[in-house]
């Protein structure tokens, strides 16, 4: 995207925004945020900061119509849409370009390649743009993490950019200030640190990834050489890096290629769903689990873990043990399989009665299978992994080695500890906290709320001012990823160079601007740092095609770090013969979130109301455990317990989990945010109060007893018991499946399509149908998030979710199968089933939903009087009603983020799934104009775009040839509910699972 | 008892009785005519406009091409409202210091958008795409009436569902050959029904069910 | 000037005299004349000869236009108005429409029957001689009235009044116009 | 009021009119209700109960038009919920009238004559209130008028295919069928009135109504004919409207809802509630205005009896319910039976079973049926119980329909209280209003019933 659309000039505005903010000090800045964000002089600097990016319907006589028709928004004319043409249209503006740029058409969407980080680690997207407005994430096919497919988180991510919560401006102590007297500020401290060295210099980061950053920290190492650097990540790969040095004596990555894996085991990881290449991992898994045409060989994944999680809800033998077992057990397969020495029974007698079996499914598979460690097990246990992966010589195959990844990665906590030594000595002048949320998220014991408060001179920058911009005199307000230049590694070294999709909304730097103030070009800006340091790596000519090319696709060509065979120091590999015993406490297990991982993303909506893969809970974090504690404890789910740990107190409310191994108690980060803006504020409890240095993942010793009081959870699924006599999910063994093809047509009754009293209605041209392949859904609901973006579904809050009325046009049910202590875990994604014979349509008395020639069930949102009938005659229950005001018509940032080619839907209508019908009418538009069909794969549904598992498949049914016939013609295809003769176009393949024959249950 | 009324009361009686039916006939009738009324439809209303730009002069007058700079129209839903540059691009040379167009120059000067007001502006639940109708055939007088002859523009149709329904549902009364798309007071040569379903078969547009369904324009 | 008269009229205490009296003035040759009373007696009907009223068909025609316009109007909406697939069931989904008929049919029909009454009643018609008469009042509550109008090319003012004496009315009166 | 205003008070009787009326006594005595200057304390509690309610009825709905169908408990999957179970009580409810005037006409049973009236007031109050929820329920209530066929510039019409909109038809057509038969049936009552009044003003009123009826003989033939075909035309309405209410429940595919022998039991369900709204307000009404010698014990006696009757049938419906659900071995539909029975509103269920089926079995006995209190009683247990009925059939089919995974149940919000509290209050407003300014007994048609309406048969021909 070129500069020149970047160079526009908001001083004007920002100093009259400023002037304004000036006359409200302190904390009455923060409560007349709002109220500011009404006044003329915020909405001019929204509009005028737009226009020349994006068409706006700007100002108006009226303030509200202007408001409101500020953007290609209709939702708030559809309340008086009843009056339909009898209520004339307002006057509406037009504020075209001055200078058009000339790759842009106004309404047709652009899309840029970037990255997004978590945890420093970046994954490839590419982020569609209207008219100069990010409004909707996709995977970047080019990048190696992502292949297209896209996370909850970095579908969220846009939501994030536009969060009015954000930090809007710089402050000292809580008061406004210009970047200048910041800048003034800092090089009095600065000169002060040059006079010692830098001795009272300190930077506290989070892992970090980006080559240029690593540079600019060198170049402050070099200018300041007593400075110190720190690094905290909360859910970082603390483990995983120490697993390696205790494997082979120095710090590697460790990457793994499933394609090639026939028997996987996992040891605690939930390597599907989390880690910076699980997308990359969940597409190769389920390319080799996908049964279709004569291939019948399934890969055979045993997963050992405490909680369930997506990957467990796939495994073939999921085997519930305690964290601290999970040492036990990898010694006992390490020993199995002749690779430590360790004993062959013990107490445990599942354990040795489990690896018998596993061990020979690994040596018949050797070279092609994978023993995986979970990144939060401690680091025993991947250097067992290393150790067996190495035996069963899969390095090189299954499993790859290079440098780390990270700057430099140190222990971060010794590296915590060290700049708590220092700050208890004084010894910290000026610190600057890059990013993170330390006074949130460190070890409890640390107390660094606190403790930060002994450093002189505290510099925030952050996205947020949140506990620790609380706790520093400078809040420096953050660029978002999608407002600034930057670049950062992916799991295997591959460099994405970040670009900006958008002015910074708030007057934020990036973190690359900022610690530039601190070298000798302070002034330098993003664009130049980046591309600079780039141009001094390029040895040779050819750099700006080179340049172009990287940033165009997101992916800078052999950055991709170098393979390396380490070798293991056999020493150092021990099978640990004796589990932790729980003597009458349990085991606290900390996990980061599902949702809104280590608390970063609190405060947003999306991410706070996708309901948690399996058990369905939104809005809140819970104290996990089975149903033999709970019973013991004497409490079921809602009950309030207390649970203490070495000291450390928590009031935490009680979740009864299927599959939960008894004694251990699993707890989600990121929760009980105390300033984390007005979505993210006080929800759920925070883990962090028991979390201590030397027990940052598991640890036995946790004592809970029950208090009084009970609480409020808000799910979006209350029944998840399968019986048999509803046929929900199809299932079978493959074995089973070899032996008779047909055994899953034989279960499933579907009347004959002769079976009607009407004349078959002909869908000649397109029919729109879709596949959903239960054997690849993770569960993981990336797609939920990437519907709620594409068609700009309201987010509810939790009390409306409590009350069932979450608006998720896409929904991913779980249901357990067989004894509750260790049930068969399935996810089955429910979007509309758009049915030939919808029983919604025959009950709508205006014709607000009926059939399109495509078979598509179309949803008029401007005709719907709101009977709700509709609704009740749904029997897979797929169409929300808003029964409230719930889109957000005021907010102006929130507007930016709309989606203009889907209806903002307003109160008292319903609303639901149609296949991303905007989608559609778009391919088809553009292949009519070509007079050609549209092609097949060529509309991708939101959902199916963002699947890492390529379990959604849409296309034309018509079409003998296109995917999502040949999957539907296939013998797993199956419709929900067939028995009803709705005829859904979405049917389901049924689920396969590959036990191992020598595993006796 | 004496009577209680008077003898009129009796006609009076039949007349409000009968009579009423026919009041609410006519109320009936009269929303029905307002709700296409051109009060409601806003159509052949001239809006107020910061420029006084005439299409009669510029298309009419000098005979520049609609897609000069409506430059979208053929790639996009959106048929593009030129960006200031456009007009400069005359009128740094011509008129380059009428007082009329200063709203213009301090547009160009300032990196102000000129703020025109909406003329065809369909409500914001309808998505209408440009390019499709004009790349088959639907010309733009089919739909904006003679813009040449438009001193000030305004709306000429009444841009209501049905008015829509009436091409959908037989695109062969108003299709027309490409290159007479921009054309202002097009005549077919020959039999418009005839020429039209030559040109659907042509543009091979499709069947009038699928251009009538709800998501065609509504989503 | 002389104020000309509508009718002479009788009172009666019980139904039985005033179908009594009918009868004897119809005997006389009155035919321009008619009963009052509280509350229906069929008696008078046979001999006051009220031939039967058209009401019944007048609804018989009204019920049929109304069922023929109830199906045609869902006919015409579904099939050539705005042809739409609903549901996959066909357009002419006429087992759908039965309801909707039924109803109108029911609905024209009772209209009709209220409106036929009245017009047949020649209702409203708050002002008429007879409630000019101050006794009449007791017509609505328990008396009995004959009223024999001065139209009856019989009438003849004291000839009438005579006849209607002969009755045992409890009183005869004049109605004035 | 001008001459001998001869009231006698009669001591109840097995008859359906006491001895010793005489056409004045009958018509001073009902007319006196209306036209006396005094009203009775009993008159003002109900009516200002009734007020009262109606305000918080506005209340409530000020608070829907403002905040939105959110504020009662309706959510997924209980899409309906109190709303529609009111809107099919009060339609049941509206039933007695109407099969009362026209059904027991054309079967010549005249002790209709004095219950007739306030039983089709009370039915157009009914569905008053009835009607108010279809819309009321509406997401967007101010698009009510969608539902109707008219020509519009959307060029789109109803959904005829909807049994929502045969409601509206069916509905509209039989509160405008029921108006009409009360109006027609009041004209010569109004005539009375117009001609017993004192006040000018009611005078001019009761005039305008009656429409100058002065009860000749052409008058009398014409309405004759007019009030049978009336009545033949309602007769099959009022059979209708609760059947194509059911058709709301059995066109749709929800287990629990979709099932063949929901017209009957709907209509029987319909007569059985009217039959305890007519005794509920019959009772209290005969002892406060003393009209026992015209509202006798025998009109108490065979309305309990056709309760009786009524109840009997829905018993019977509830366990074809059951049968079916279990012999039609449909896995869903036995599901919800059973869920039903045992599941999260099994209380319900079997308080409507006690209600409806248990409770009322005391009919039986003449004993219970000639005690005006336990009747009275009886008539009020009979009426929960219906709504119950309504309310299980609606919310807890609802609440476990087909994939677990949307179950979900529903709990009533102070607002579903106050709205259907407040319809309580619109009914009690409107049949006070009725009771204060029209005669509630059909005077003319109870004059009918006294014996010196006969026309001796030997002084004929």
């Amino acid at each position: 995207m070129s500069d020149s659309q970047k160079d526009l000039d908001l001083a004007a505005v920002r100093g009259a925004l400023g002037a304004r903010l000036d006359g409200a000090r302190g904390r009455e800045y923060w409560r007349s945020l709002d109220e500011l964000a009404a006044t003329p002089e915020f909405r001019e600097m929204i509009e005028r900061e737009f226009p020349r990016q994006a068409i706006g319907w700007s100002e108006d006589e009226d303030p509200v119509e202007g408001r409101r028709n500020f953007l290609k928004l209709m939702g708030a004319s559809l309340a008086l849409a009843g009056l339909s043409a009898c209520t004339r249209q307002p006057n509406e503006q037009i504020a075209p370009y001055i200078r058009q740029p000339e790759e842009l058409i106004p309404g047709r969407p652009l899309f840029f390649a970037t990255a997004a980080t978590l945890s420093g680690v970046a994954s490839g997207v590419l982020v569609e743009s209207h008219e100069g407005r990010p409004t909707k994430i996709e995977g970047n096919p080019e990048h190696p993490a992502t292949l297209g497919a896209c996370d909850a988180f970095s579908q969220a991510s846009v939501l994030q950019l536009y969060d009015p919560d954000r930090s809007q401006a710089l402050t000292l102590n809580g008061e406004i200030e210009s970047w200048g007297a910041f800048f003034g500020a800092l090089r009095e401290a600065l000169a002060l640190q040059k006079t010692k060295n830098g001795a009272g210099l300190r930077i506290l980061t989070g892992t970090i990834t980006s080559p240029t950053m690593a540079s600019q920290l060198a170049a402050v190492q070099k200018l300041f050489p007593a400075s110190k650097w720190h690094q905290w990540e909360p859910a970082g790969a603390h483990q995983e890096r120490a697993g390696a040095r205790l494997a082979f004596g120095q710090t590697f990555n460790t990457y793994y290629n499933l394609a090639n894996a026939n028997v996987v085991v996992s040891l605690d990881s939930d390597f599907l769903a989390s880690g910076p290449a699980s997308l990359r991992y969940a597409r190769q898994f389920a390319a080799r689990r996908r049964v279709s045409g004569g291939q019948t060989e399934m890969n055979r994944l045993y997963v050992a873990e405490p909680t369930p999680t997506p990957t467990g809800s796939k495994a073939d033998h999921r085997l519930p043990l305690r964290s601290g077992q999970i040492e036990l057990f990898a010694g006992a397969l390490a020993t199995a399989l002749g690779v430590a020495q360790g004993p062959k029974s013990g107490a445990n007698a599942d354990i040795y009665k489990w690896v018998g079996p596993i061990a020979s499914d690994l040596k018949k598979n050797k070279g092609a299978c994978l023993v995986i460690a979970g990144e939060y097990q401690p680091p025993a246990v991947h250097a067992l992994a290393h150790a067996m992966n190495a035996a069963l010589d899969n390095v090189g195959k299954t499993v790859f080695y290079t440098d780390p990844i990270e700057a430099n990665p140190v222990d971060q906590i010794a590296s915590l500890q060290d700049l708590v030594k220092d700050l208890d000595a004084g010894a910290v002048d000026l610190l600057l906290i890059v990013g993170g949320n330390p006074a949130f998220d460190s070890p409890v014991e640390l107390g660094m709320r606190d403790r930060l408060k002994k450093a002189k001179l505290r510099v925030r920058l952050g996205l947020y001012d949140d506990e620790t911009s609380e706790v520093c005199q400078w809040q420096l307000p953050e660029t978002h990823y999608l407002e600034t230049w930057g670049d950062a590694r992916a799991f295997d070294g591959t460099v994405t160079i970040q670009q900006p999709l958008i002015q910074p909304l708030y007057n934020g730097r990036s973190p690359l601007e900022v610690l530039q103030m601190l070298t000798e070009a302070p002034d330098a800006r993003a664009y130049d740092i980046v591309r600079n340091y780039w141009a001094a790596q390029y040895a040779g000519a050819g750099f700006e095609a080179w340049w172009r090319r990287a940033v165009h696709d997101g992916v800078a060509a052999g950055t991709a770090l170098a393979l390396r065979t380490p070798s293991i120091q056999g020493a150092n590999i021990r099978a640990n013969a004796e589990e932790p015993r729980l003597g009458g406490t349990f085991e606290a297990i900390f996990r980061p979130d599902p949702t809104i991982y280590d608390g970063r993303f609190a405060n947003n909506g999306w991410l706070q109301e996708l309901p948690k893969p399996i058990t369905k809970l939104t809005w809140d974090n819970a104290a996990i455990m089975s149903l033999g504690d709970a019973f013991r404890l004497g409490v079921k789910t809602a009950d309030m317990v207390e649970l203490t740990y070495q000291g450390w107190k928590l009031r935490a409310p009680v979740w009864v989990q299927p599959g939960q191994i008894d004694g251990a108690i699993t707890l989600h980060l990121g929760y009980g945010r105390t300033r984390a803006g007005r979505v993210g504020t006080g929800f759920g409890f925070n883990p962090y109060g028991l979390r201590t240095s030397n027990a940052l993942w598991s640890s036995v010793g946790l004592e809970a007893r029950k208090t009084t009081g009970s609480y409020l959870f808000a799910t979006t699924q209350n029944e998840h018991m399968l019986d048999s006599e509803r046929h929900i999910i199809h299932s079978a063994g493959i074995e089973e499946f070899r032996k008779n093809p047909e055994v899953i047509q034989e279960s499933a009754e579907s009347p004959p399509r002769s079976l009607t009293l009407f004349p078959e209605w002909k869908y000649p041209g397109y029919a729109w149908g879709m596949a959903i392949d239960l054997n690849s859904c993770t569960g993981c609901g990336a797609c939920v998030v990437a519907c709620q973006a594409e068609n700009n579904i309201a987010v509810v809050g939790k009390d409306q979710v409590r009350r069932g009325r979450a608006m998720h046009w896409l929904r991913v049910d779980s249901y357990y199968k067989g004894e509750p202590t260790k049930p068969e875990i399935y996810n089955q994604p429910v979007p509309c089933m758009q049915c030939e014979n919808a029983p919604c349509e025959l009950v709508c008395p205006v014709q607000a939903t009926a059939h399109s020639s495509e078979g598509l069930n179309d949803m008029v949102y401007n005709r719907c009087v709101g009977t709700r009938y509709c609704s009740n005659n749904c029997p897979y229950k797929v169409r929300r009603f808003n029964f409230y005001l719930y889109s957000d018509f005021e907010t102006p940032s929130l507007k930016l983020l709309h989606n203009p080619d889907v209806t903002v839907r307003s109160r008292g209508v319903m609303e639901k799934c149609t296949y991303c019908v905007q989608r559609i009418n778009a391919a088809k538009i553009d292949a009519e104009k070509q007079s050609r069909q549209v092609r097949d794969g060529e509309i991708q549904t939101a959902c199916q775009a963002t699947c890492p598992t390529e379990a959604i498949i849409f296309g034309n049914v018509n079409d003998p040839n296109s995917r999502v016939s040949k999957m539907k013609a296939g013998p797993l295809n199956y419709s929900l509910l067939a028995e009803l003769n709705t005829r859904p176009r979405t049917t389901y393949l049924a689920q396969l699972r590959n036990p191992n024959p020598e595993f006796e249950a | 008892m004496p009577q209680i009324f008077h003898h009129s009361t009796n006609t009076f009686a039949r007349i409000t009785i009968f009579g009423a039916i026919f009041v609410i006939a006519f109320l009936a009738w009269a929303v029905v005519q307002l709700d296409r009324s051109a009060y409601v439809t806003r159509a052949t209303q001239v809006r107020e406009q910061p420029v006084p730009f005439s299409h009669a002069h510029h298309v009419g007058g000098l005979g520049l091409d609609c897609r000069y700079c409506h430059t979208a129209v053929e790639t996009s839903s959106f048929a593009n409202v030129p960006p200031t540059k456009t007009c400069m691009n005359c009128h740094s040379q011509i008129w380059n210091n009428s007082p009329t167009l200063e709203a213009v120059r301090a547009s160009f000067r300032t990196g102000q958008s000129i703020p025109w007001t909406r003329v065809n502006d369909l409500p914001d639940f309808v998505y209408f795409n440009h390019s499709i109708h004009v790349d088959k055939g639907v010309g733009c007088e089919t739909c904006h009436g003679r813009v040449d002859r438009m001193p000030l523009t305004w709306q000429s149709a009444s841009l209501q569902m049905e008015w829509c329904l009436n091409c959908h549902r037989q695109p062969e009364k108003y299709l027309r050959p490409l290159p007479y798309i921009t054309t202002m007071g097009y005549q077919p040569a020959g039999n418009q029904e005839e020429i039209g379903r030559r040109l659907m078969a042509e543009f091979n547009t499709p069947d009038t069910r699928m251009l009538t369904n709800c998501s065609t324009c509504h989503r | 000037m002389i104020k000309p008269i509508y009718g002479v009229m009788a009172e009666f205490d019980s139904p039985t005299a005033l179908v009594n009296a009918a009868r004897a003035a119809r005997e006389k040759g009155y035919r321009k004349l008619d009963a009052y009373s509280p509350f229906p007696i069929e008696e008078l009907t046979d001999v006051l000869h009220l031939h039967k009223n058209k009401l019944p068909l007048i609804v018989l025609i009204a019920g049929i236009i109304g069922g023929l316009t109830g199906f045609f109007l869902q006919y015409y909406v579904t099939v050539i108005y705005f042809p739409i697939n609903v549901a996959g069931r066909p357009l002419n989904s006429w087992p759908s429409y039965i309801v909707i008929t039924f109803e109108l049919t029911i609905l024209f029909a009772a209209l009709s029957t209220v409106l036929g009454l009245l017009a047949l009643c020649g209702l409203p018609m708050p002002y008429h001689p007879v409630f000019n008469v101050p006794r009449f009042a007791l017509a609505s509550r328990s008396r009995f009235f004959l009223c024999i109008e001065s139209r009856d090319p019989l009438y003849d003012h004291d000839e009438t009044c005579e006849f209607l004496e002969t009755l045992e009315p409890r009183e005869v009166s004049e109605v004035a116009h | 009021m001008p001459e001998n205003q001869e009231v006698i008070e009669q001591p109840p009787s097995r008859e359906i009119i006491a001895p010793g009326y005489t056409f004045g006594t009958v018509t001073d005595q009902i007319s006196a209700v209306v036209l006396t200057k005094k009203t009775p304390i009993f008159w003002m509690a109900c009516f200002s109960v009734g007020f009262g309610l109606l305000l918080l009825f506005l209340l409530a709905v000020a608070t829907l038009l403002v905040k939105g169908i959110g504020i009662w408990g309706n959510r997924a999957p209980v899409m309906w919920a109190w709303d529609i179970t009111n809107f099919v009580w009060w339609i049941g409810i509206g039933h007695a009238g109407t099969l009362i005037s026209a059904i027991l006409l054309l079967l010549n049973q005249s002790w209709r004559n004095s219950i007739n009236r306030f039983a089709e007031a009370m039915t157009l109050f009914a569905v008053a209130c009835a009607g108010m929820y279809p819309v009321l329920h509406l997401g967007r209530p101010w698009v009510l008028y969608w539902l109707f066929p008219y020509p519009n510039s959307m060029a789109i019409q109803p959904n005829f295919r909807s049994p929502l909109i045969w409601d509206v038809f069916a509905v509209s057509t039989y509160a405008t069928v029921s108006l009409l038969f009360w109006f027609v049936g009041l004209l010569p009552d109004l005539g009375t009135l117009r001609d017993r009044t004192s006040s000018r003003f009611a005078r001019f009123a009761y005039g305008i109504l009656a429409m100058g009826w002065r009860g000749s003989a052409r008058h009398w033939s014409v309405y004759e004919t007019a009030t049978l075909l009336l009545a033949g035309l309602a007769t099959p309405l009022v059979l209708s409207v609760h059947t194509v209410v059911s058709f709301d429940f059995t066109i749709a595919i929800v287990p629990g809802w979709h099932s063949t022998f929901f017209p009957p039991y709907f209509v029987a369900g319909a007569i059985y509630s009217g039959f305890a709204m007519v005794l509920a307000l019959a009772i209290p009404l005969r002892s406060v205005y003393g009209l026992q010698g015209l509202i006798t014990d025998k009109h108490l006696d065979n309305s309990a009896k056709i309760m009786l009757a009524t109840g009997l049938i829905v018993g019977y419906s509830y366990m074809l319910e059951a049968f079916t659900a279990w012999y039609s071995g449909d896995v869903f539909e036995a599901a919800a039976m059973w869920n039903r029975m045992t599941g999260p509103y099994a209380f319900a269920y079997w308080s409507l079973v006690t209600c409806n089926i248990v409770a009322p079995q005391v009919l039986w006995f003449k004993r219970v049926r000639s005690k005006p209190v336990l009747l009275f009683l009886a008539s009020l247990v009979v009426l929960l119980g219906m709504w119950l009925e309504r309310f299980v059939i609606i919310v807890s089919s609802l609440a476990q329909d087909f994939l677990p995974s949307s179950w979900g149940n529903f709990h009533a919000t102070r607002w579903d209280w106050a709205t259907y509290l407040g319809t309580i209050g619109l009914f009690l407003f409107l049949f006070f209003l009725f009771i204060r300014l029209l005669p509630m007994i059909s005077i003319f048609e109870v004059r009918t019933l006294l014996p010196q309406a006969k026309v001796d048969e030997e002084v004929r021909s």
